[in-house]
């Protein structure tokens, strides 16, 4: 295997500025001492210290350092928890009209009425697929999701006069943004430990719910790849003590067709268009979070809601017992609408194909993975994952020094991009991986390939893995540096751009 | 044949049989037995069946035609939107798959592209604002002002946030959903109702010690620029509260930046900075601060300049995630995780075609655009316009009390001669009447607002 | 100031200052100095002046809404220009900076790119084709004909050339401009106005040791497909001369290859294979040959596989380039430099993405719409459809002559209804009476045929 | 100066291929016996060996082989002669539109009076630019151009009896294509030397010329960029032996708003719009060469011409002179279109500029490659050159063998395109450079450097030179091998793909 990215040696944009370049073009049409209308009090005094570069400086800057960039396009990316799959080249195709890309937010609805549809017939299917009631598509991203979901428990319980309740569990697996967001709402976070089989211990959950609960936020299949077999029962357990049972989309892409969180007892569902419906992840953004819930908690959605009279498509704000907003404007509509086209690309069935290949490949994956000397699967070898898996490369660590950080950094020599490490912080030397479906088996073995590669390395004490990476665009980074105060640089007015 | 699919290579038979045998399964099937029979789902997913890229292409293509965009009526609004000119080289780039299809840079050595970017971005944003710090990007403005006013909170231990009156209807909403789960109370101050003028000794009735923060808009949504910052300022700080400004970017080309006057965060709006308004979405929310105190407090992620280990190359990386959700979880300065950093993407190639003399450029057409459009307007029989008196920049109000018609009926005349009018003020704010918002920006031709002023003639005259 | 502009880095007057006086020169004027003053230029040029990118576009976008496209209205046409699906990741790839700024590579070892992709489109072309050898692209079918009849004749030392009577009429034209000054003779062989086929003994009469060749559209341009080709192939090779095919590349995912009828050089347009129409141009001349007497004959540039000069890894080249202008001048194979490179390139995604499977399925789509056209077509009153009595691919001629109205006066009333009907042969072939060549692929639906049907019923009835 | 061009060791598309994967859709909405009705001696028996490759591989394949090639957008190109410049994307967004790309060259032209009217204020333009009468815009690059203007010379000729003229008359200098399309009408080419100026040289032009000339083709300013003064002598000489003056438009970059070939005594000249008027040249094409001529040879112009009646745009056919066709349609209208938004962009003004800094550009680096040790400016060392100019390495690679070819190859190292080698023949250790106007001072004088410095490797002996290039995708290629027969291999066909 040969790989080198690219390396541009290239300079910050700042450094290519010269004075008297530029990169637009002056009018002609108007004279420009209406500058001096400006009050002199709020006039700016110096111009903005912006690069003066023409057209083509730009466009060669930023394709230079887009090949030192790694994506989807380019290789595999299991990235655990986040989907890192192919989107079909149509949906930014369509999303590029000026049909939608020039479109306000405040136009008229009767000029809007494509749009409108579109987003109605999404949250329909969207609705369908997760098997909840109702749907707010204005959530920007899955933790924005959570946000208003942790919000919408809020208006529920407070709605019924529950202010007692403060405390939102989840499980230690959980990611992130999930105690994070249950913190944005105020609320206590109750953390309950994972059984030996990776799964919420039911009795711990016992324990922990009562009158103080807010709700409980897991995902299922969890982080860990599997699937929460007693959702019934931990739905019931949480029910019962009066907290509703919210789940976490971002795994939605291994149960499509299959399972739906609404028949598995939860109320509330967040789904991260940019993992399962196709909307490309932009180098960390934009994305979108919609969010459905059971009837019980519809009327409690942030406005406006999109409807159909029967004739014609509107944003519905007469909702009273609304939250409220939890963003300006009616959410992402072009982000809405590439999932609108995934969804009709695939289908019911194909939908249902994704999930299918999604855990076929995880589990391909993880059967191959563990059988490498020095990685193991905790929480049962042998039992099946669903789209994810979590590997652990502890005895590697152990017996040859190798850590799975070192893992993950050999693999980019490989011209792959490794897995997300140490998370859930349940696994040791976790490495968190998701294929996703739109992974050929070819790629797959490359994989699989790379991983037998390095630990035959590392067990033969290569200095290969520890001095690793050596193809990509820079060697290791000395990310410490970055966080110390004294050498912390976090724009170029800290650094001497000119050196 | 039925589950073979042009985006998933493994879904032929073929491939799907030799990978179950090579892990010793049967069928899919099994893998999906862990689901219990009670949640499993028997029948077929409630949505249509697939259609190929051609018939998805043709359907779709045949809903969005019934939306009138830009190009093909008139439009004067803006109000948290803008319309602007996107230079193509912007689309060109940020489509790139590279850009495009990449996440979170977790593995900085093969990330050097997107990282090197938003640094460069993040320093674009300080040059434009001033501040010392940005971040990587939030979602958009409104939630980037709730994420100021709960760290306003966290960095004084205070619990009051002020906000001026004539502030974005949306953008104080979405505040209310940021504040009142931490029990952030918000108290409104009075602005004039000739000058839009914040009424300063209101402000410092309401300014105590137990004040997080005052918040600005600059300029104001309702487009006037507040004159008296340094006094409101001084007020502020005075109490030891924390000054917070929102701006409109593009008119920092122009405008003194917020740094001027001692700001402490800055909030924006990113998309009028070579992004598309996408009928409201996706935005870019824009943040910075000043002073080292105030960044360990920043929501949102945040890239730094390194070296590699060996010291020889320049090198980027994200930096201070211990503020993060993914290390700090419950304690994290905000649960951000997915940004907008396509966005943040354009709004450096943006900035940097523009560099300070484009900047200056588009604001000298903007303004030009709103005196044309003022000495136009103000002419219409029982027009206002502005119907503040203040400095205004791309925005203004006009009023139409005194010709007897509604705004409502006016922006009906106005669509069904092609044109869609400013936006509907008079539910937001009744005590301005029948008022409208209207934009013009630099996509604006005098031809149009001479279009523009003829057919509301014709309206207000019929 | 006037002078500075955005994609000229320096053009503003300090660069230009700095340059000069680096080099010694006090003004640009100098340089231009040597242009004597008889033929300087004293005015500006007779242009426009410039506009900013905004005006522009918003001017020439004004202009294009005067077209109506195929998404505007229902379009028929075809006839060497045909309407496809393009499947989206093809502009998505072709539009890559390293692509489409690239050129002629001439550092190979910098361009491997795009010389793995043109060997790549070589090799799609023989598998499509059943030839040996391909050129990487030539300007479009016609000028690949031209070509073909020169090299015919090259290696023939013959300079007859024959061709059937229901051939392109462009594509005629344009044979003649390649063979009239190198005094080749062409000569016509007739069709059978009933059935298409070629009148064989009319071909043999014909055939002599002067022909260099005679060629055979494959599906012919009327759309009726030659069944008698191995008659034909063993006529033409009886006299020593060469047999050459023109195929609309789509039909060869279902009819058999040319090869499988022993042709000696294949000619066709690739344009549907993944390009858009653009109003006729750029096409792609597709351009293949068996055997490497005629390989060293062939116009055009060939990529060829090799190694590293180490032999550790796989590489490629230009090989045979003493056939080439550059290398050979006057006695080049062809004068052609510029060639159609990036439509090669979406022609290589296209037979990539459909594969043996696809090219199946969209030749289905095409006989599926053919045949539902003919049935639909044919029921109406004084209708002829298809004209001729043969086995027809996505195009065939209807006859109006006893409707008693002319196609130019059916078209006019299709417009009105918005369709675009088939081109008017009237003027091209008068023998063939009013009679218009209709086209109908995978684009088509059923619903859009009746509609046509419908619309014709009407019109014919009024 | 680091570069490294990235290396994905990507096997061929076919080797990609699995049996069963598909990268498109299959239709449910009809049945596939159609292809029955095929006649069997029609039928095609066994499917053509296209690869079976899902969508993601296909665009992961291009995708990196993108990143295995060098264009403008990523640096510096100055190809002598090729005119490689930056073309402003906004000349692509707008060709990008269905307006152009989804029109039918025979639809009524009453539904394409846009892109009509776009044709013809271009040919207005382009006419205007090079000072001729009329134009055909159909010619699809540079040697059609030039094929179709021999044939408007043979056209003028025949029309008027003079049938023996038969010989093109070309400078020692010409471009291959020159000679090679007055080949292809039939005709004799006759070369004439240049002077010591680089010039054409009178005197041999003058005992070239005579009753069986047809013309001359040349370009002004010359392949070495140095502008004909003489020209509107050499014109004299031709036109009185009653030959044709061709201008290869090649060089126009030179002299836009500077002087017009038609003000030099041409009556032909040809335009590569892709050269000067910014449609990208796509890895070889496609481009566009427009045929201008004056007065006395409009008729000839092939059919059809796009014309205007004063109420609307048409194409007239209707030339009884015609030469007829010399392709199908009308021309490439979309790449007419770019270079029509290009001349808008621009105006009067910027069409000028271009020129401007297009010679300044070359002269500053002429001026500073010939001082390095090693290279030297042929034909006149101080004189002005125009766009570009021909540098040779004919010093060093006497003193130190470092060739032109090696000079080139080790440029690579440095992430920069070379210029044009060995061309024109008339220079030893030719390297011929044309910067163009879209390059800054900063990349030329990085450019400058990187010669210096191969300049003081060659001298310093070191082997860097010889072994380059190493910074790219492959080391240096065996181009001998792909030339032989016994180890030629066209298509994969003639490999073992698989291997
Ligand atoms: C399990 C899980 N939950 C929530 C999130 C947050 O989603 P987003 O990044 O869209 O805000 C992620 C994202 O990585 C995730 O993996
Ligand atoms: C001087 C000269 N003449 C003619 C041509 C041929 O033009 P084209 O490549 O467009 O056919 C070229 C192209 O490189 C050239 O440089």
């Amino acid at each position: 295997m040969v790989f080198a990215q690219a390396r541009w040696d290239e300079p910050l944009i700042i450094q290519l500025s010269r004075v008297g370049k530029i990169g637009f073009h002056e009018s002609h049409s108007y004279d420009r001492t209406v500058l001096d209308l400006i009050p002199s009090r709020l006039r700016r005094k110096q111009p903005p210290s912006l690069p003066e570069v023409s057209e083509i400086e730009v466009v060669r800057h930023y394709t230079r350092l887009s090949q030192q960039n790694f994506g989807v396009d380019l290789g595999i990316y299991p990235l655990g928890s986040c989907t890192m799959k192919y989107n079909p080249k149509i949906c930014d195709a369509i999303a590029a009209s000026h049909k939608i890309q020039e479109l306000h937010p405040y136009q008229d609805e009767r000029t809007a009425q494509g749009i409108l549809q579109i987003l109605y017939e999404a949250s329909d299917f969207l609705t369908k697929i997760v098997g909840m009631d109702k749907i707010t598509l204005q959530p920007a991203a899955g933790a924005h999701g959570e946000y208003t979901g942790v919000l919408l428990m809020r208006a529920y319980h407070l709605d019924r006069g529950e202010k007692s309740r403060d405390e939102v569990i989840v499980p230690d697996s959980a990611h992130g943004t999930n105690p994070a967001s249950a913190a944005m709402a105020g609320y206590k976070v109750v953390e309950v430990p994972s059984n030996s089989e990776g799964c919420v211990d039911k009795e711990a959950l016992k324990s922990a719910v009562g009158p103080r609960t807010v709700g409980l936020m897991i995902t299922n299949p969890n982080t860990l790849g599997i699937f929460e077999r007693d959702i019934l029962e931990i739905a019931k357990i949480v029910h019962d003590a009066g907290g509703l049972l919210y789940y976490d989309g971002a795994n939605l892409n291994a149960i499509m067709g299959k399972a739906k969180p609404g028949d598995m007892g939860f109320d509330i569902v967040h789904i991260n268009l940019h993992k399962t419906f196709a909307t490309p992840h932009g180098g960390g953004g934009p994305g979108a979070g919609p969010v459905g819930v059971t009837r019980r908690l519809a009327d409690y959605l942030p406005v406006p809601i999109v409807e159909f009279d029967g004739s014609k498509y509107y944003l519905d704000y007469n909702r009273s017992k609304s939250i409220g907003k939890v963003r300006a404007f009616h959410g992402s509509a072009a982000v809405v609408l590439r999932a609108y086209v995934y969804m009709l690309l695939h289908g019911k069935e194909g939908l249902q194909t994704v999930s299918e290949v999604a855990v076929l490949n995880a589990n391909y994956m993880a059967q191959k993975l563990r059988k490498i000397k020095g990685f193991s699967l905790p929480f049962g070898e042998g039992a099946p994952r669903k789209h994810e898996f979590v590997l652990s490369a502890s005895l590697l660590a152990k017996e040859t020094g190798v850590s799975a950080l070192q893992v993950g950094k050999r693999l980019l020599d490989f011209g792959v991009h490794p897995p997300t490490i140490y998370f859930p912080m349940i696994v040791e030397e976790a490495m968190m991986t998701e294929p996703t479906e739109t992974v050929s088996k070819q790629e797959l073995d490359k994989m699989i390939q790379a991983f037998e590669r390095i630990s035959e390395e590392a067990y033969a004490k290569s200095d290969q893995p520890a001095t690793s990476p050596h193809a990509t665009t820079v060697t290791r980074i000395d990310e410490a540096r970055a966080n110390r105060p004294k050498t912390m640089q976090l724009t170029w007015r800290s650094t001497n751009p000119t050196s | 044949m039925a589950k073979t699919h042009p985006y998933i290579p493994n879904s032929d038979e073929s491939a799907i049989r030799q990978m179950l045998s090579e892990i010793g399964l049967q069928s899919i099937a099994e893998l999906f037995e862990d689901i219990p029979a009670a949640i499993r789902s028997k029948a077929d997913l409630p949505v249509p069946s697939k259609m190929t890229e051609l018939e998805t292409r043709r359907h779709v293509e045949g809903l969005l035609a019934k939306n009138l965009s830009t190009r093909d009526v008139l439009s004067f609004l803006g109000a948290g939107v803008w319309s602007h000119h996107v230079p193509a080289a912007i689309d060109a780039i940020i489509t790139r798959g590279e850009f495009l299809t990449s996440y979170t840079p977790y593995q900085p050595e093969i990330s050097q592209g997107m990282l090197q970017a938003m640094f460069e971005y993040q320093s674009l944003i300080c040059e434009l604002t001033g501040m010392d710090y940005a971040n990587s990007s939030l979602y958009d403005w409104s939630t980037a002002l709730g994420e100021a006013a709960r760290m306003a909170a966290r960095v004084t231990g205070r619990y009051e946030f002020l906000f001026p009156k004539f502030i974005h209807p949306e953008r104080l909403a979405t505040l209310r959903t940021f504040c009142d789960p931490v029990d952030i109370k918000l108290v409104e101050v009075t602005q004039d109702k000739r000058s839009g003028s914040v009424d300063v000794s209101d402000l410092k009735n309401k300014l105590s010690s137990r004040t997080a923060g005052f918040y600005l808009e600059y300029p104001s949504f309702l487009g006037f620029v507040e004159q008296a910052v340094d006094e409101i300022e001084a007020a502020v700080h005075q109490v030891g509260s924390l000054f917070v400004a929102g701006c409109e970017p593009i008119s920092l080309g122009a405008l003194k930046p917020p740094s001027d006057f001692n700001t402490d965060i800055v909030v924006g709006e990113g998309q009028p900075l070579g992004s598309h308004m996408n009928y409201g979405g996706p935005l870019l929310g824009i943040f910075a601060c000043r002073g080292e105190t105030l960044l360990r407090q920043m929501p949102g992620r945040i890239i730094g300049k390194t070296t590699t280990q060996d010291g020889k190359r320049d090198a980027y990386c994200m930096a201070l995630q211990t503020r993060e959700q993914h290390i700090r979880r419950e304690k994290a300065t905000s649960n951000i995780c997915t940004n907008e950093a396509l966005l943040a993407l354009a709004a450096s190639m943006y900035l940097s075609l523009l560099g300070p003399k484009g900047m200056s450029e588009v604001c000298s057409a903007i303004l030009d655009r709103t005196r044309y459009a003022i000495d136009s307007l103000r002419k219409l029989p029982g027009v206002v316009a502005p119907a503040f008196d203040a400095f205004h920049f791309m925005e203004f109000t006009v009023n139409f009390d005194k010709t007897g018609k509604k705004v409502s009926e006016i922006n009906d005349g106005l669509l069904k001669a092609g044109i869609q009018g400013g936006l509907d003020l008079s539910s937001y704010f009744p005590e301005l009447g029948q008022a409208a918002l209207y934009c013009f920006t630099e996509v604006h031709t005098h031809r149009d607002i001479d279009m523009l002023a003829d057919k509301l003639r014709m309206i207000l005259e019929a």
